[in-house]
């Protein structure tokens, strides 16, 4: 078994079993933490495939902000795990015969593809210069135009979030200290004239 | 040697259990959303391979879009959540079914 | 074509009497109204009589007045044919018919319909003018239903009668049922012949007699014998014969004038006159001949024993109708059309006696039609005593009256014919005498002879009324000589002509071995010889007994028929009139309306309605509701539909 | 597929909305909310110069730009004007309601543009990257705006369920076009097509590929059994939202699928497994679309359930796989918009503060308190039905032509009989509006400004209906001109 | 043959829609006056302009006459392509009489919605006619179609207590049969390379298969319309759901949609399995007769009861088409015309005791002939009318129909001749307890008698039915070589 094997088979089963690990997991931090895992391992094995670039953006983008983001959330949100958990196991046997099977079908039509067996030569130029240079170069020419909508798609992002998330609690008890200073006498006090209550207005109310 | 197959079979396993967990984790949501996530990882993996043994590039680039795009994604499904939790106080999914029928 | 307008004049005057005394009644006002309609009837008689004298001259008429309607190759028109047998049916009915008319001025004058009265009888005029002036079947098909119509108008006359608005629905479904087998006639001759004309029909016969219809796969019949049946059971309808006589009696319960005018001379003899008209048909088969024998027989006999145990006048009238049309119909049965309508010329004269007499007691008793309450009425009314007694004769056959020659003829017919039924045809029409005699004197004896008994009880609250019977007024008594002059001489100035001359030569075809009429004009040797024969006859004798037996139950010894207890099943067997009624009204009437309800409860509304319609609307409403219900609201149950879509496309399309 | 800077002229609609967009963005900032009247205005003017824009800069031959990512034909011209106008007429339909819900805000505004922009990238792209990017920039906005009333449980609830369920689908059309990517190894549509007609193609990828594409086409249009999250997003979102996602989008989606089934796997090896696939769903969105409609009570849910059903009808004349049949849909997908276009537009007039005007039995007597609302409303519910002389009946008609020419008198029978149960409960929402008695509070419509567009909206199916001619002729040519069929 | 670009048709077909429009624009609540007026000028201005198209129209020549070709939708080869023969010049004028009845039927009994309710009944009136003129089936299906929509309106709106089901009913039931037919003709276009013309249908060969399922297709929609047993049970829903002037319109000119399609389309497109089927639309059509006479008898609704009879006699329209004889077809035509009148007098006869009584019921009445003996006359003359009697125009119909049936079978002409019976049973009975008899109660005793509005419209229509019944010919003259040419047409071997 040579290195590359090895290190295949090592994070393959690493990926799965935190794969595996982030459904079974109850808890949704351990699921986090279970995936966080696997966006590791899954990174090593793109190592394998000569993907560098895209191997540090997974950790830095994925593992460094999604993750860490699902995990505020989770801490944030005060979720009730019991109930969660009732019932867990009543979908386990749809859960396997669909997906093993849908996996079984997978496997049928993707495996055994001779055709790629091998690396194709065309990639003389990726070992040479080196991939975050070529693909810094295809991002700013050929695909400016997807370049340019990603942002687009950030900016929504931010305006959405921003717009679902942001508003003035009523309750909270920050004060506002050049309202503070600002405030005058008469924001201090109003004397209002009421009517006398008399016992009619009680009656009625 | 490790061929496309192999990498081939492996998103092709992630994709299985991200499906399973849909299924077990029917009540919770934010598991459901890393199901979604470990998918999405089935689909970088394929891409991802394809373009090395295909010696072409675009995959990678797509990955990097798919990347760019879950993250949106994800800072907008879990702004969602939390607007729902705000609302419901519950992110349970059976506490979620006003709307049916 | 000056004729036409002659022809026209005779049809359409009635027509126009009818639409100013029906539309304007109300505003010219009841003598104008009785004035018009009589002026119209009389153009119509004084027209028919110069037709008459002019055919007599030999000018037949057979033309199109306009065509109705083209249909590809067939024209329908409407057309007149006039000779010896439609000018002779026009004076019937012009004369019967004016008699009515003036007779009616007195028994209707109280009654507050009178306007519509005689814009009713007016209309029968022209229809029954149609039917027998009309030179092809759409035109008699035509005539056929509208005498129909103003039956059923006149028979329901006083519509605030219950059983008046029966009897006239009655009335008209029976004739319906008639009509279908006629118009089924009338559509095969269309078929077969191409033509609706009479004379083209006609031409064809031989060309029809040889063809054969397969009514049931593999049974052949004999075309023509299909259409005559087919054509009697028309006659069957109108002519009341049975078993589709059960609406004549109970239209008794219209004014008596038109039983008399409708339900005695002329309407009922549509049927004969119909067949006689088709003689040229009938006489090709010998099967419809035999039918039509054999049910004229049975009507003749049965309908006559009938009238033996009713208690109202003008029922006994009636039945004694229906027993006479049989005769003609036996008549028919035996080719002695002449005969035939001879017998119809003259059972019009002293039928409509009859009726219109029985009017005229009617009117004595203050409309009290219950014999039981009559009696003795002898003295109090005697014209209408004196022309009832020359009804009554003429009607049993006594000789030298009308219906003795006519009567006669056709017995002496049905003994000399040979076709099948005429044996119990024969010893039917013996029979018959016999009950004829009975029941006539029974009704005579009752009215006429012994005590007044004193009219019925339900009178009494009328106080201003004068109970005792009197003599009716004369515009009553003056139509009822008129008619009683022509019951006694009609049949012998007229059998020589019209049975041995050559009268409907040319117009009535007899085939050589059925000519019955031919071989008894060898017996016959003027009226005379005829009349003193007739003492001779076993009719006569038969006819006697008949009287002496009525005379002897009904004046000289009443109590004796009390004794007579044995008889009572059969009288029951009569009273029911053979439970005909019962069993129409159970079978076709309670039958149809059980069998609609079943075809509109349980097909429409359950099956159609309730299972295909409403029931596949329900059954989407209800899968609607049960897929509604898939849609359960939890996001993780949408995303396993999802899974389980693309699982499915996956495994379906890949595998 | 050299970049060359003539290329952005092309994309000016684009680009003049993305500056549009952040403008407003950047100004809405600076307004207090009564002057929010403004943003509204330069939204409806942003929206109204986009859609005169594409007519001056698009190629009569479809031409590839921006290295193969966008395509500029006559096709994406038409459908991008459009998409603008509708949005811009949902707009002008939703003010009062905006108001009164407390949406009238600047991210609603600059959400909806950047939906516009999602649209417009998808239905003019080339590439599986330009129609993922695009179809991701509408989505999130759609996802946003569903959620964008934050104190109501129902929009959020909407909104969660749209976002998992839109989740899963884009993940599984990724899935789907990384096996494409893998099978022919390109991402360029024309690549895509040259390989797969060089034969070189590997099949077992391509068709899993394609079944997962059509698993994120049905569930961008709602196709059962990818149907889940119509009915309750239609429900829980705010109307004027619903009112967005039910109308432009789809003509956003057809295009998605024009471009990817038509144009990148319509070769006849794979249409044969499409179009059966497609059948299959069509017919299905049919059945349960029409029948559960009719259990409904809900207005705005019965349409989401019409919707369906009329998604199916659309994809019974996508996949025949035939220009003629390609133009029946357009024309569906055209005049459809602009049913529901109505049909929401009537909810929203009819929507006073605290009352949505959503249930079947708001609409009761609609016909007394207000006959010509009623009228228009019932002209707009027989075109769904496909009732002549709507245009409605036409839609169909075109479609069951398209699918008789090729031989599936089966198929169009079920169509049409389907379709039947459909006018059911059309039918029952003009019986409720004319036949029965005026309980509800609706009051007259005074927002004069929606009910002219109402009335628009509701006599151009009628005019539809009468001259159908140069909308079908209009359509067949676009269709020829712009795709590029096998 | 005469091409007009647009001329006669075109104003037959769109002045009463244009009438309609405008009187409901004008026509709002308080202006009811106006709109009445309006409608009648508009309903008789449509009368109006079929008379020079009768003067004019050539009864000898058998192609289509007063031909209008326009292109419509050419992308599809739809045209607006008008054009008559006999048949459909008949209908019209029935057509265009019958708007003006209801128009003045409706004229003070009406109170809700007035110029809605005439303004839908003039646009109906138009389509319809559009239906009768078409000679693209397209266009025919359009017009075909779109008669549903005022009708439903009319129904549900104008109706009585269940008249959202009878409405909901009728529209869904019409739908499911025409969608079918939709169809069938787009299959027909295909076949024909790429046309809607009629014409083009009628001369195109189609295999024996197809031609009957085409046959079913096309039957599907007239059946249900005409309608035949079993799909007829929507009508007497809506028949008795509908007010008067719906009534009037459905039996007397929407019923025969289904039977002009017949004419028009069924047997000269597929002439072969219109043969072949015959039998059993031929035994359908005798089921309808007989079975539908039964139910008629018991009912106890008049207008339902009168339901139940169009039914019936439609049964004769249908037997008539399909024995495949001059006599028949001619037969079947007239039947149509004079069942839309005796129908339209019918309803109008018991719209007029509707309108005093508000009951329907015939146990509710008896004895109206002593408080309304003009009235009584005239339901009389329609009464006989419908049971057929020679001398009216329900005979003519009837009488053509059984000859024509002879010539095909015996039993044929018998079943359908037990009308005769069934007929005359069913309606007299319920005239003579509607109208005999003493009064039924004090109500009907204190019934005025028809006014002169009423006794116009009745008598107008008692002189038309007697006179089509004495003296059919004008009819029969107009309508024969278009029939000829229908027979012509349908005993072509096409497959």
């Amino acid at each position: 078994m040579s290195f590359e094997n090895f290190t295949f088979y090592l994070f393959s089963t690493i990926l799965v079993g935190a794969g595996l690990s982030v459904i079974f997991s109850r808890n949704p931090v351990h699921a986090a933490l279970s995936l966080v895992l696997a966006f590791f391992t899954s990174a090593a094995i793109w190592l394998i495939l000569e993907a560098e670039f895209l191997a540090i953006s997974l950790i830095l983008v994925y593992v460094g902000a999604v993750m860490v983001l699902f995990l505020f959330v989770v801490m944030m949100l005060d979720i009730n795990l019991n109930r969660m958990k009732e019932g867990y196991w009543n979908y386990l046997l749809p859960a396997l015969v669909v997906s093993g099977i849908f996996l079984a079908e997978i496997i049928v039509l993707v495996g055994g593809r001779a055709v790629f067996d091998k690396p194709a030569e065309v990639a003389a130029a990726i070992t040479t210069e080196g991939n975050t240079l070529q693909l810094g170069r295809l991002l700013y020419t050929e695909y400016l135009y997807a370049f340019e909508l990603a942002a687009v798609i950030l900016l929504v992002a931010i305006v959405a979030a921003i717009a679902l998330t942001l508003r003035r609690r009523k309750d909270t008890k920050l004060v506002n200290t050049s309202q503070q200073i600002s405030a005058t006498r008469a924001n201090r006090l109003k004397i209002i004239s009421m009517p006398v209550e008399n016992k009619r207005s009680e009656d009625n109310s | 040697m490790i061929t496309l197959s192999h990498y081939l079979v492996l998103g092709a396993i992630l994709f299985s259990i991200s499906i399973a967990g849909i299924f077990l984790n029917r009540k919770n949501i934010i598991i459901i959303l890393m199901s979604i996530e470990l998918m999405l990882l089935a689909v970088n993996i394929n891409f991802v391979a394809f373009s090395h043994y295909l010696g072409d590039l675009s995959g990678q680039i797509f990955v990097f879009f798919i990347l760019t795009v879950a993250a949106a994604e994800s800072a907008i499904g879990l702004a969602i959540l939390v607007v729902l939790f705000r609302n419901l106080k519950t992110i349970n999914v059976d506490d979620i079914g006003g709307l049916r029928g | 074509m000056s004729n036409m307008n002659i022809y026209l004049c005779a049809a359409l005057s009635p027509l126009f009497g009818a639409l100013i005394a029906g539309l304007f009644g109300k505003q010219i006002g009841r003598s104008a109204a009785h004035l018009v309609a009589i002026f119209g009837v009389s153009i119509s008689l004084v027209a028919s009589i110069i037709i008459f004298i002019d055919v007599l001259d030999g000018h037949v008429f057979n033309g199109a007045v306009y065509t109705w309607a083209l249909v590809g190759d067939v024209r329908f028109e409407v057309g007149f044919l006039i000779d010896r047998l439609s000018s002779l049916m026009m004076i019937v009915v012009t004369s019967v018919s004016l008699m009515v008319h003036i007779y009616t001025i007195g028994y209707m004058k109280e009654d507050p319909g009178y306007q519509r009265f005689f814009s009713y009888i007016s209309l029968f005029t022209f229809a029954m003018l149609m039917l027998v002036m009309s030179n092809n079947f759409l035109q008699l098909f035509f005539g056929w239903e509208a005498v129909g119509l103003v039956s059923y108008l006149l028979i329901g006359f006083w519509y605030k009668k219950d059983s008046a608005i029966y009897a006239n629905l009655k009335a008209f479904l029976v004739n319906r049922v008639g009509d279908f087998g006629f118009l089924l006639g009338i559509a095969l001759v269309l078929h077969y012949a191409g033509t609706l004309d009479y004379a083209a029909v006609f031409e064809q016969s031989d060309h029809l007699a040889a063809q054969q219809i397969e009514l049931f796969r593999g049974v052949g019949w004999s075309l023509v014998t299909v259409i005559c049946i087919c054509l009697f059971i028309g006659a069957m309808g109108k002519s009341a014969q049975f078993p589709l006589h059960v609406w004549l009696p109970d239209s008794m319960e219209g004014p008596t004038p038109i039983s008399a005018l409708i339900h005695a001379a002329t309407m009922v003899t549509a049927g004969i006159f119909m067949v006689a008209r088709m003689s040229p048909l009938f006489e090709l088969s010998e099967a419809a001949l035999s039918f039509v024998l054999v049910i004229g027989s049975i009507t003749a006999l049965f309908m006559g024993l009938l009238g033996l145990v009713q208690n109202d006048i003008k029922r006994v009238v009636a039945y004694s109708t229906l027993s006479q049309l049989g005769y003609m119909t036996v008549a028919l049965g035996v080719s002695a059309y002449s005969a035939a309508m001879f017998h119809l010329m003259t059972h019009a004269f002293f039928k409509a006696l009859l009726f219109l007499a029985a009017g005229s007691v009617i009117i004595g008793m203050h409309h009290e039609q219950n014999m039981r309450f009559m009696g003795g009425l002898r003295r109090k009314m005697p014209i209408t005593w004196l022309v009832s007694l020359v009804g009554s004769l003429a009607l049993i056959g006594f000789p030298f009256l009308s219906g003795f020659y006519s009567k006669d003829s056709i017995i002496e017919s049905v003994h000399l014919s040979t076709i099948p039924g005429a044996g119990f045809a024969y010893f039917a029409v013996l029979v018959g005498v016999f009950v004829t005699a009975l029941y006539s004197f029974r009704m005579y004896f009752l009215v006429f002879e012994g005590k007044y008994r004193g009219g019925a009880p339900h009178h009494d609250h009328s106080p201003q009324k004068n109970h005792e019977p009197h003599e009716s007024p004369m515009v009553v008594w003056a139509p009822l000589v008129v008619l009683a002059v022509l019951s006694v001489f009609s049949g012998a100035i007229s059998i020589q002509p019209i049975l041995f001359g050559d009268y409907f030569q040319g117009v009535i075809f007899v085939m050589g071995s059925h000519d019955v009429v031919r071989q008894f004009g060898e017996h016959f040797h003027g009226w005379f010889a005829m009349g003193l024969h007739g003492f001779q006859t076993l009719p006569f004798w038969l006819a006697a007994a008949g009287v002496f037996v009525a005379w002897f139950l009904f004046v000289y010894s009443p109590k004796t028929r009390k004794k007579l207890v044995i008889f009572s099943p059969l009288t029951k067997l009569f009273e029911e009139k053979y439970f005909l009624d019962k069993f129409n009204e159970w079978f076709f009437a309670r039958g149809a309306k059980s069998l609609g309800g079943l075809f509109w409860r349980i097909g429409d509304q359950k099956i159609i309605d309730g299972l295909m319609v409403n029931g596949s609307a329900k059954l989407v409403g209800r899968i609607g509701m049960k897929l509604r219900r898939m849609q359960t609201g939890f996001v993780s149950h949408y995303a396993f539909v999802m899974i389980l879509g693309a699982f499915a496309l996956v495994t379906i399309w890949l595998f | 597929m050299d970049f060359q800077l003539s290329d952005l002229y092309t994309l000016l609609p684009e680009i003049f909305l993305l500056i549009g967009v952040s403008g407003i963005l950047l100004l809405d900032l600076f307004l207090s909310k009564e002057q929010r009247g403004v943003t509204y205005a330069l939204t409806l003017i942003v929206l109204v110069v986009t859609s005169v824009l594409p007519w001056f800069f698009y190629d009569a031959d479809p031409r590839v730009i921006m290295s193969g990512l966008v395509v500029s034909d006559a096709l994406g011209a038409a459908l991008k004007s459009t998409v603008c106008v509708l949005i811009a007429v949902g707009l002008v339909y939703s003010k009062n309601y905006l108001l009164s819900r407390g949406l009238h805000r600047g991210e609603y505004f600059s959400l909806t543009l950047f939906a516009t922009l999602g649209m417009m990238v998808m239905i003019s792209s080339n590439h599986f990257l330009s129609l993922y990017l695009g179809l991701e920039l509408l989505s999130l906005s759609l996802y946003a705006m569903v959620a964008l009333q934050r104190d109501s449980g129902r929009s959020s609830e909407a909104a969660i369920k749209y976002f998992v369920l839109g989740a899963i689908a884009s993940g599984m059309l990724l899935y789907g076009m990384s096996m494409i990517y893998g099978a022919t190894g390109h991402l360029n549509i024309e690549a895509i097509v040259s390989s797969i007609l060089s034969g070189h193609s590997d099949s077992n990828l391509l068709r899993l590929g394609v079944v997962f594409v059509i698993v994120g086409i049905g569930f961008k249009l709602g196709a059962v059994p990818f149907h889940m999250w119509i009915p309750d997003v239609y429900q829980g979102s705010p109307t004027s939202v619903t009112l967005l996602i039910g109308t432009a989008p789809k003509v956003a989606a057809f295009a998605f699928v024009l471009r990817l089934l038509a144009e990148a796997l319509g070769h006849p090896s794979l249409h044969q497994d499409w179009s059966q696939m497609l059948t299959v769903l069509a017919v299905a969105s049919l059945i349960i679309g029409n029948v559960v409609a009719i259990a409904q009570t809900n207005f705005k849910r019965m349409l989401a359930y019409s919707t369906i059903a009329h998604m199916g009808f659309l994809l019974v004349g996508f996949m025949t796989g035939s220009i003629s049949g390609y133009s029946a849909s357009l024309f569906y997908v055209l005049t459809y918009v602009l049913m529901a276009l109505g049909g929401f537009g009537v909810i929203l007039l009819l929507s006073r503060d605290g009352f949505e005007a959503e249930e079947l039995s708001d609409l009761r007597g609609l016909s007394q308190t207000n006959p010509w609302c009623a009228f228009l409303l019932m002209i707009i519910l027989f075109s769904m039905a496909g009732i002549p002389p709507t245009v409605g009946f036409w839609s169909k008609l075109f479609v069951i032509q398209s699918i008789i020419d090729l031989g599936y008198v089966g198929l169009a029978v079920t169509a049409v009989m389907t379709s039947l149960i459909g006018a059911f409960y059309y039918l029952r929402v003009v019986k409720i509006m004319f036949f029965d008695a005026n309980e509800s509070s609706i009051n007259t419509v005074k927002y004069s400004a929606g009910m002219a567009v109402f009335a628009v909206n509701g006599l151009l199916l009628l005019g539809l209906g009468l001259f159908p001619g140069w909308l079908l002729s209009l359509c067949e040519s676009l269709i020829e001109s712009s795709v590029r069929t096998f | 043959m005469l091409t007009h670009v647009i001329g006669s048709l075109s104003l037959i077909v769109w002045v009463p829609i244009f009438f309609g429009v405008a009187v409901l624009l004008v026509g709002r609540d308080g202006r009811e006056r106006i709109a009445r007026w309006m409608s009648l000028v508009g309903s008789i201005l449509s009368a109006l302009v079929v008379i020079p198209v009768w003067m004019q129209f050539d009864a000898m020549q058998s192609e289509f006459q007063f031909v209008e070709f326009i292109p419509w939708i050419e992308t599809f080869n739809i045209n607006y392509h008008l054009g008559i023969d006999g048949i459909s010049l008949v209908l019209i004028l029935l057509n265009a009489l019958t708007t003006i009845f209801v128009v003045v039927a409706g004229w003070e009994v009406i109170t809700k919605k007035v110029s809605h309710y005439f303004a839908s009944f003039l646009i109906l009136s138009g389509m319809i006619n559009g239906v009768f003129c078409s000679l693209d089936a397209m266009l025919f299906y359009v017009f075909f179609e779109a008669t549903l929509i005022p009708m439903f309106l009319i129904i549900g709106v104008w109706g009585g207590p269940n008249r959202v089901y009878a409405a909901i009913k009728f529209f869904l039931y019409t739908l499911a049969g025409s969608l079918l037919t939709l169809v069938a003709l787009i299959y027909l276009y295909r076949i024909t390379g790429g046309s809607f013309a009629i014409s083009n249908f009628y001369a195109v060969s189609i295999p024996q298969s197809a031609q009957v399922l085409i046959f079913l297709a096309l039957f599907a929609a007239f059946a249900v319309k005409i309608p035949m047993w079993p799909v007829h049970t929507w009508l007497p829903d809506a028949h008795v759901e509908a007010p008067t002037g719906g009534s009037v319109v459905l039996a007397a000119v929407m019923l025969k949609l289904g039977g002009y399609g017949f004419l028009r389309l069924s047997l000269p497109i597929v002439p072969d399995a219109a043969r072949e089927l015959a039998p059993f639309v031929i035994g359908l059509s005798l089921i309808a007769i007989v079975y539908i006479g039964f139910v008629a008898l018991v009912q106890r609704d008049m207008k339902k009861l009168i339901a139940y009879s169009s039914i019936s006699h439609m049964g004769f329209v249908t037997l008539g088409i399909f024995i495949f004889n001059v006599g028949g077809m001619q037969g079947a035509v007239i039947q149509m015309v004079s069942h839309g009148f005796i129908s339209t007098a019918l309803f109008l006869c018991v719209g007029v005791l509707y309108d005093r009584m508000h009951s329907r019921e015939i146990s509710d009445y008896g004895g109206v002939v002593n408080s309304m003996p003009m009235f009584a006359v005239l339901f009389l003359v329609f009464a006989m009318a419908n049971a057929g009697l020679p001398g009216t125009s329900g005979f003519v119909g009837e009488f053509l129909v059984i000859m024509g049936a002879m010539a095909s079978n015996f039993w044929f002409a018998f079943a359908a001749a037990m009308t005769l019976v069934l007929g005359a049973a069913y309606t007299l009975w319920m005239y003579k307890r509607v109208v005999f008899g003493e009064c039924g109660s004090e109500r009907v005793l204190g019934l005025k008698d028809v006014n002169a509005r009423e006794f116009a419209m009745l008598f107008v229509l008692a002189l038309i039915v007697i006179g089509m019944g004495v003296y059919p010919k004008p009819f029969t003259d107009v309508i024969d070589v278009s029939v000829a040419t229908v027979l012509e047409l349908a005993s072509v071997i096409k497959n």
